[in-house]
C-alpha cells in the first residue's frame, strides 16, 4: 500500500469486475437465514451493535421462513405483497417501453428492489409517512395509488395530477402517505426526522420513515438526519437501500469499502439492523421492529437493505459501460419477486400457473390503463394548461407573477 | 426591537399550540441576542428548545414539521451562516408547494440577524438577503423598527410559506443613523418603538414611507431607514424615504407612484452592491419610471469586499455617502 | 461543446502534473455529459477519479487541495445540485485569500452544466449564476461556443482564484437558437466549432461581439447567445449582440461603449428574472449611460417560477419573446 | 418515557445541573490510566472498534506516566510542553483583560484545553498542516509564533499581520503549520481532508490535522471529511475536542447523550480514538499513533479529546447563566497544566518553585509584548492602512475594486 520512495499514496476505491470481467461478490458474507438473533425492542444499542455487521435474513435456500425474524403473516397478505412488487415490475416495464417509443424522455425502474416499498407500506399506518426516493414506486402499488393518475403524471398529459410540473417518478400523494418527491437526491431525508419530531410534539401515534440510496448517504442530509434523530429520539425509520451502485459509482465510492452503511448508525448511538433487502419477509419484519421502537417512544432506527439494482439507473444510463452485463445474474441475494413466490408455493399458496396468470392479469391491467393515459394524449400531443405555470407557487400570488402570466398570455 | 420580537414569538405562541422555537442556543439560554428569552420557562422546553449546531438541520427539522402541520420559527444564530442551510431553503422550502401541486405546503419562518455595525467582523456583519431575493417561492422580510418587528415577525408566522425574516441586529437595543461617534439611543424614545402588548399584525408586501419628500425617493430597508433618514435631514434634499419592509414580496406599487412624482431616485442597502437587491430595484424604477427620471438612479452600498473588521465603518454605508448621493442626484435638474 | 471541454482538461493535465478532476460519475465512466470521457484511461485513476455523491465534500475536497498548491477541476454534476456546496464555495473559496491576508488561496475550477432545453424539469434546467456573481471574491464564466469553451476553461483552470464554470448543457452538442421546432443542428458547421488541438486561452473578463448593430445593445450569454442573434434576425433590428463569456469579472467597458453607441439595451438570460444577474446589467448600464438612453432598458428572462417539465417552451426565453423586446425598445426615438 | 395517553412524546436532552444546582458528572466513565491497550498503527479498524468507547489515559493520581500508551519523553520536551500550555493561559489571561479595558470587543480564551494543540504541534512536523478550532491558541505557542504579531492582529494595530481584515483570535499561518481560521464553526474540516489527499496526490510524506468541537460535529463538514476520508483512506488526523459545550448548550444537544463523539468515526470504519484531553501524555501518544498510521498509508484516524471548556465560550458570553458557577471545579480529570507539573514534579524534574517562577517570567514577557503593541495604537488609536479593504479578494483586483476604491478615497 505504501508508495514508491516511501511517499503517499492516493487509494482510489474500484468495484471487482468492470465490463468483460467476471462478476465478483465474494465480498458479501452472507449468513444463513434464521441466525441472527432479534432483540427484544427495548434493548439498549450498545447492546446490538452486531446487528450492523450481521445480515438479517428470513427465507432460507428451499424458501422456508427461518429463524426469530419470521414472522407470521398470513398468505394474503404474502399474496398481496407479491401482487404489488409484479404489479411494480410490469408497470416499471410499460414505461421503460414508452420511453423507447419517444412518449417520455425519462424514466426510473425499481427491478430488484420492489420487496421494499411494498413492506414500507404494509407496516406504515395510514397516517404515517413515507418520505420516499425515486425507487420506491413499489409502495404506492401496494397503497393502490391510482395506476392512471401514475400514467397521466409520466406522460404529463392534460390529466397530470402535478400539473405537468414534475419529471416522470416524481410523484406527491399525501393522502398516500407518500412524500413530495425532486430530482436533487436526499434533500428530504431529514424532513422525515422533523416530520417525526412534529408528531411527538403533538402527542400523535404517527410516525414517519425515509428512504435514501447508499450512494446518497454521502450527502449533508443523512448526517444531520441522524444526529437529530438520536438527539431528540425522533420516531423515523431511516433506510438506507444499499443497491451497490449509484449512477456508475459503485458502493465503495460511497463508504462501503471497509464498513456497512447500517454501521453509520452505530456512530450516532442508534440502532441498526442490516437485512437482506430481497427477502420481503425479512425487510417486513425488520421495518416492523423499527416500526415498534418508534410507536413505543423509543426514538429512531437505522435500516440498511442489502440489494441490488438490477438494470440501469435510469433510462439515461448504460449500465453496460461500466459493470459486467451480466453482474446482475450473479447476484447472490436472488430477485425478490422470484424468492417470494417460491416461499408462497413452498406453503403450498401459490403455483407456476397462478404466477404466470396473475402476470397475464396485471400486464392486460397496465395496457389498458396505459391506453387510458396515453389516449389523453402524451407530452407533446396534451399537456395540462400553461397557466398552471404561474400556480401554487405561493398561497396567493404577488404581482410578478400576475404580470408575467399576463405578458406570456396564459 | 429585541422585547417586540421577544413579544411576537410570546403572543403566537400563546395563540397557537403549533408554533414553536428552536435554535442554537434559543431553549434555556435564550438566545445569544436574547430574543427568545424566558419563552422555555414560560411554554417549557418542548415548545422552545436547543438544536445541534446545524443550520442545515434546523432548517430541515422546520420543514418537516411544517408540512407535518405545525408552524416552526427557527433562528439561525448569524445570516453569515445561514448558507449551510441555502440548499434546504432553495431546493426545499421554496419549491414544495409548487412542485407538488399544492399537496405539501411549508408555513415555516427563518429570523436570523443580519448587517454590520457592531464590530462582528467578516462573519457576524454579512446581508445575503439578494441570494433570497432571487430564489422564486421564498419571502423575504426585513424590519426597521420595533413595532413593525413585532407586527411583520406576527405575519410571517401567519404566512403559509416560508419567510425569511432578517434582524438589523444593529438595531435590537435602539435606532442607529450610522454616525457611530454620537451617543447611542434607546428606542424608548423613538414613535416606533412603543409596542402594543397583544396581537397585531403588519401586513407582507406592504412598505411604508418613513418621510415624505418631494426631490429624491430614497428606497432602503433595515438599519439604512435610520441613515437615509438622517441623510435627508443632513443633506437639506426634501427625501422621500421608502421602508420596505418586505423585500418579497415587494411593494412596487409605493415605489413606483413615489419615483413618478420625485423623479429621481437613491438605493441605500448594507449588502456588497454587485448583483445585489439595490440591483433588482433599480432595474424596476428604471422599467417602470423611466421617463419620469431626471437622473441617474443611484446605488449606496457596501463595498464589492468582505466586511473587514478594522475597517467597519469605513464599509458600513454611511449617511455621508448616502447624502453625496442625494446631492449628486439633485444636480441634473 | 463536449469535446472542447474534454480537450481543455486532457490538454491541461498533459501540461501540469497538479491538475486533477473529479465529480460524481467522472472517472471510469466520463461523466454524464461525457466531458471527462477517456481522461481516467489516459491520465490514470488518480488524476480522474470518481466521489462520493456530496457536493460540499467535492468543493471542499477541492479548496483543500488547491491551498495545498494543486489545480483541481471539480465537476458538479448539474448546477441544481451545486447548492450543497453553496457555503463552501462563499464562505471558505470567496474568502480565503483576503482574510488570510494572501496566506491562501484557492486555484480552484468548479464546473457545472446549467440551463434549460433538455427536458430536465424543475431540477435539471437551473441558471443559478446571480447567486454567484453576487459573492465577492468568485469568477463566474460562461462559454456559449466550443473555442471559447476550451479557451475559457483553460484560463479557469490557470487562474489563481475560486472560477465557477457554468456550461450551457443545451449548446453540448451543437448550437441551439431556440426554435426547438427546427432540426438540430451540430457544432460542425458553426464557425466557432473549429477547435485547435493544442493549448490557448481566451483571457477573463473579456466580452465578444458576436454580431456588431447599430440600434440595440443585446447584452447576453450562454445559450442566450444564440437566441439572441436568431431574434436579431428575426426581427429586422441592427442588433449589436455582446457575449459576455465572463459575468465575474464583466467586460464593463464593451457594455458601457456599445450602449453609447446604440442608445438602446436589451438583457437576455434563461435564469429567473427577479434578481437576476440581469438586474446588475441594467443597474450598471443605466448608471453608466443614462444620458444615452432613449427607451427603457429590457429584460428577457425566465419567469419567477420554478422551471417546470411541461412547460419547458413556455418558460424559455426564445427568439420571439426577444424580438418582441427588440421592435419595443426600438419604438422609442 | 411514553407519553401520557400513549402518545409520543418529543425527548429534549438537558444537562445533569444548572445553576443553582450541583454539578454531577457521573456519567464520564474514567477507567484507570494505563487500562486501555495500544493496538499496532496497522490493526484493522474493526477489530479496535472498543477504543471508541474506552478512554486512553496515561497519568494516573499520582502523575506517573503508566501502561502501553506511555511513550518515553524527554523532560526538556515535558518542560517544553508545559511552557507553551501556561504561556497560552497568561496570554489568554492578558487578553481578557484587554477586553475589559475595552481595547478589543471580543476574544476567545482555551483554558483547560492547551495540551491538545501543544501536543498536535509537537506531533506535526514542519510542512504539514493543522486546519485549527479558535481553541487552538497553543499550537502557535508551541511553534514560537511571534507574540508581537499576535497582539498585532488581536488589537488590530497599525502593524495586524492580516491587515485589519480579521477578528480577533482567527489566525492564518502557513509557515506555522496552522490554516486560516474563520468565524463560521466547521467549515474548514473537510480542507483538512482535501490537502491530505493532494499530499497523498503528489506522493508526498506530509499530513493533516483537523480540529472541531464537539457541537460542530453536527455541521455537515463533519460528515463529508469523514466518508472522504475513509474512502480514498486521506493521510489526517480527524480530532474532536470534546469540552462538554458549545455555547449554552452542552453535548447531548450534540448527539453525545447515548454514545461518544469517537464512535462517529466507528461508524465510517475508520479508527477512532478516545482520549483523555487533560492528559498531556495521553493526547501525545494518541495523535503520534494517528500520525503514524497516517505517514504508513494507512489513512485517517479520529480522535475524541475529552476535555472541559473551563471558562467562558467567549468574552461574549456568559456560562453562569446556564451551568454552575462551580461546575469547572468538579470536572473529574483536572486541568492539563496542574497535570503535567505534577508530572514533571514527580519525576523529580520540576517544583512548585520554579513553576512559579516560570509563571512569572511569562507574565513578564506577556506584559512586555502587549505594551508593544498597545504603544503601536488598538484599533480605534491606530489601525491598518484603509486601502488594504479592496486588496487580496483577487490576485489582481478588477475594476469594481478600483473604482470603489477610489470612490472612498484611499
Ligand atoms: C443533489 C444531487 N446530486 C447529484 C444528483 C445526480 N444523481 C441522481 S441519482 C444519483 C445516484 C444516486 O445513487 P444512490 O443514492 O445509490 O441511489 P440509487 O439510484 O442507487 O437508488 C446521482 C448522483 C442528484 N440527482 N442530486
Ligand atoms: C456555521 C456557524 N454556526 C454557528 C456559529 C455560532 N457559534 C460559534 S461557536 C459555537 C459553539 C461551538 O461549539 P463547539 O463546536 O463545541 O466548540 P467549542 O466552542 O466548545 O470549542 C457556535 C454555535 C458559528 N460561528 N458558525
Ligand atoms: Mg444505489
Ligand atoms: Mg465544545
Amino acid at each position: 500500500m505504501a508508495a514508491k520512495d516511501g511517499g503517499l499514496s492516493l487509494h482510489i476505491p474500484a468495484p471487482k469486475a468492470r465490463p468483460g470481467e467476471t462478476p465478483d461478490f465474494s465480498h458479501i458474507v452472507i449468513p444463513p437465514a434464521g441466525e441472527t438473533p432479534r432483540p427484544a425492542i427495548d434493548t439498549a444499542p450498545a447492546e446490538m451493535r452486531d446487528l450492523a455487521y450481521g445480515l438479517i435474513r428470513v427465507l432460507d435456500d428451499e424458501g422456508t421462513a427461518v429463524g426469530p425474524w419470521a414472522l407470521k403473516l398470513e398468505p394474503d397478505v404474502l399474496r398481496r405483497a407479491l401482487r404489488a412488487m409484479m404489479l411494480t415490475r410490469v408497470f416499471d416495464n410499460r414505461m421503460f417501453a414508452a420511453h423507447r417509443q419517444g412518449k417520455v424522455t425519462f424514466f426510473i425502474k425499481s427491478t430488484g428492489e420492489e420487496a421494499i416499498g411494498v413492506a414500507q407500506s404494509m407496516v406504515l399506518r395510514k397516517g404515517d409517512m413515507n418520505f420516499p426516493s425515486y425507487r420506491t414506486t413499489s409502495f404506492l402499488m401496494e397503497r393502490e395509488y391510482p395506476l392512471l393518475d401514475m400514467f397521466n403524471q409520466n406522460l404529463a398529459t392534460a390529466d397530470d395530477p402535478l400539473q405537468g410540473r414534475q419529471l416522470p417518478i416524481l410523484y406527491s400523494a399525501k393522502a398516500y402517505g407518500f412524500y413530495t418527491l425532486s430530482g436533487n437526491v436526499g434533500s428530504r431525508f431529514h424532513h422525515a426526522v422533523g416530520w417525526a419530531m412534529a408528531s411527538a410534539y403533538r402527542g400523535d401515534t404517527k410516525i414517519a420513515l425515509a428512504c435514501i440510496g447508499d450512494g446518497t448517504t454521502a450527502e449533508n442530509e443523512f448526517h444531520t438526519a441522524l444526529t437529530f434523530a438520536t438527539v431528540y429520539r425522533a420516531p423515523v425509520i431511516l433506510t438506507v437501500t444499499n443497491n451497490q451502485w449509484a449512477i456508475s459509482s459503485f458502493q465503495g465510492i460511497a463508504g462501503g469499502e471497509s464498513t456497512t452503511f447500517a454501521a453509520r448508525g452505530v456512530g450516532y448511538g442508534l440502532p441498526a439492523l442490516r437485512v437482506d433487502g430481497n427477502d420481503f419477509l425479512a425487510v417486513y419484519a425488520a421495518t416492523q421492529w423499527a416500526a415498534e421502537r418508534a410507536r413505543a417512544n423509543l426514538g429512531a432506527t437505522v435500516i440498511e437493505m442489502v440489494s441490488y439494482r438490477a438494470e440501469g439507473h435510469s433510462t439515461s444510463d448504460d449500465p453496460t459501460r461500466y459493470r459486467p452485463i451480466d453482474e446482475a445474474t450473479h447476484w447472490p441475494l436472488g430477485d425478490p419477486i422470484e424468492r417470494l413466490k417460491g416461499h408462497l408455493t413452498k406453503l403450498g399458496e401459490w403455483s407456476d400457473e397462478r404466477h404466470e396468470q396473475l402476470y397475464a392479469e396485471l400486464t392486460d391491467t397496465i395496457t389498458e390503463v396505459y391506453r387510458q393515459a396515453d389516449a389523453v394524449g402524451a407530452l407533446g400531443v396534451s399537456k395540462p394548461p400553461v397557466g398552471e405555470m404561474f400556480e401554487n407557487l405561493f398561497a396567493t400570488p404577488d404581482w410578478r407573477l400576475l404580470e408575467q402570466r399576463k405578458e406570456l398570455g396564459v | 426591537m429585541v422585547q417586540a420580537l421577544n413579544s411576537a414569538l410570546d403572543v403566537m405562541m400563546e395563540r397557537d399550540p403549533d408554533v414553536l422555537a428552536f435554535g442554537q442556543d434559543v431553549g434555556y439560554f435564550g438566545g445569544v441576542f436574547r430574543v427568545t428569552d424566558g419563552l422555555q420557562a414560560k411554554h417549557g422546553a418542548k415548545r422552545c428548545f436547543d438544536t445541534p449546531i446545524s443550520e442545515a438541520g434546523i432548517v430541515s427539522t422546520a420543514i418537516g414539521m411544517g408540512v407535518y402541520g405545525l408552524r416552526p420559527v427557527a433562528e439561525i444564530q448569524f445570516a453569515d451562516y445561514i448558507l449551510p442551510a441555502y440548499d434546504q431553503l432553495v431546493s426545499e422550502a421554496a419549491r414544495i408547494r409548487y412542485r407538488s401541486g399544492g399537496d405539501f405546503w411549508v408555513p415555516i419562518t427563518v429570523r436570523t440577524p443580519y448587517g454590520g455595525g457592531i464590530f462582528g467582523g467578516q462573519t457576524h456583519s454579512q446581508s445575503p438577503e439578494a441570494v433570497f431575493t432571487h430564489v422564486t417561492g421564498l419571502k423575504t422580510v426585513i424590519p426597521s423598527n420595533p413595532y413593525d418587528a413585532k407586527g411583520l415577525l406576527i405575519a410571517s408566522i401567519e404566512d403559509d410559506d416560508p419567510v425569511i425574516f432578517m434582524e438589523p441586529k444593529r438595531l435590537y437595543n435602539g435606532p442607529f443613523d450610522g454616525n457611530h461617534g454620537k451617543a447611542l439611543s434607546s428606542w424608548g424614545q423613538h414613535p416606533a418603538g412603543e409596542v402594543p402588548d397583544g396581537y397585531y399584525n403588519v401586513p407582507l408586501g406592504k412598505a411604508a414611507v418613513a418621510r415624505e419628500g418631494a426631490d429624491v425617493t430614497v428606497i432602503c430597508y433595515g438599519t439604512m431607514v435610520h441613515v437615509s433618514l438622517a441623510a435627508a435631514e443632513e443633506s437639506g434634499v426634501d427625501a422621500e424615504v421608502i421602508d420596505l419592509r418586505s423585500l418579497v414580496p415587494l411593494d412596487i406599487d409605493t415605489i413606483e407612484a413615489s419615483v413618478k412624482k420625485t423623479g429621481r431616485c437613491v438605493i441605500v442597502h448594507e449588502a456588497s452592491r454587485f448583483s445585489g437587491f439595490g440591483a433588482e430595484l433599480s432595474a424596476l424604477v428604471q422599467e417602470r419610471c423611466f421617463f419620469h427620471l431626471k437622473s441617474p438612479i443611484e446605488r449606496v452600498t457596501g463595498w464589492d469586499t468582505p466586511y473587514p473588521h478594522a475597517f467597519e465603518w469605513d464599509y458600513f454605508p454611511g449617511p455621508a455617502r448616502v447624502t453625496k448621493a442625494l446631492l449628486r442626484t439633485m444636480e441634473n435638474n
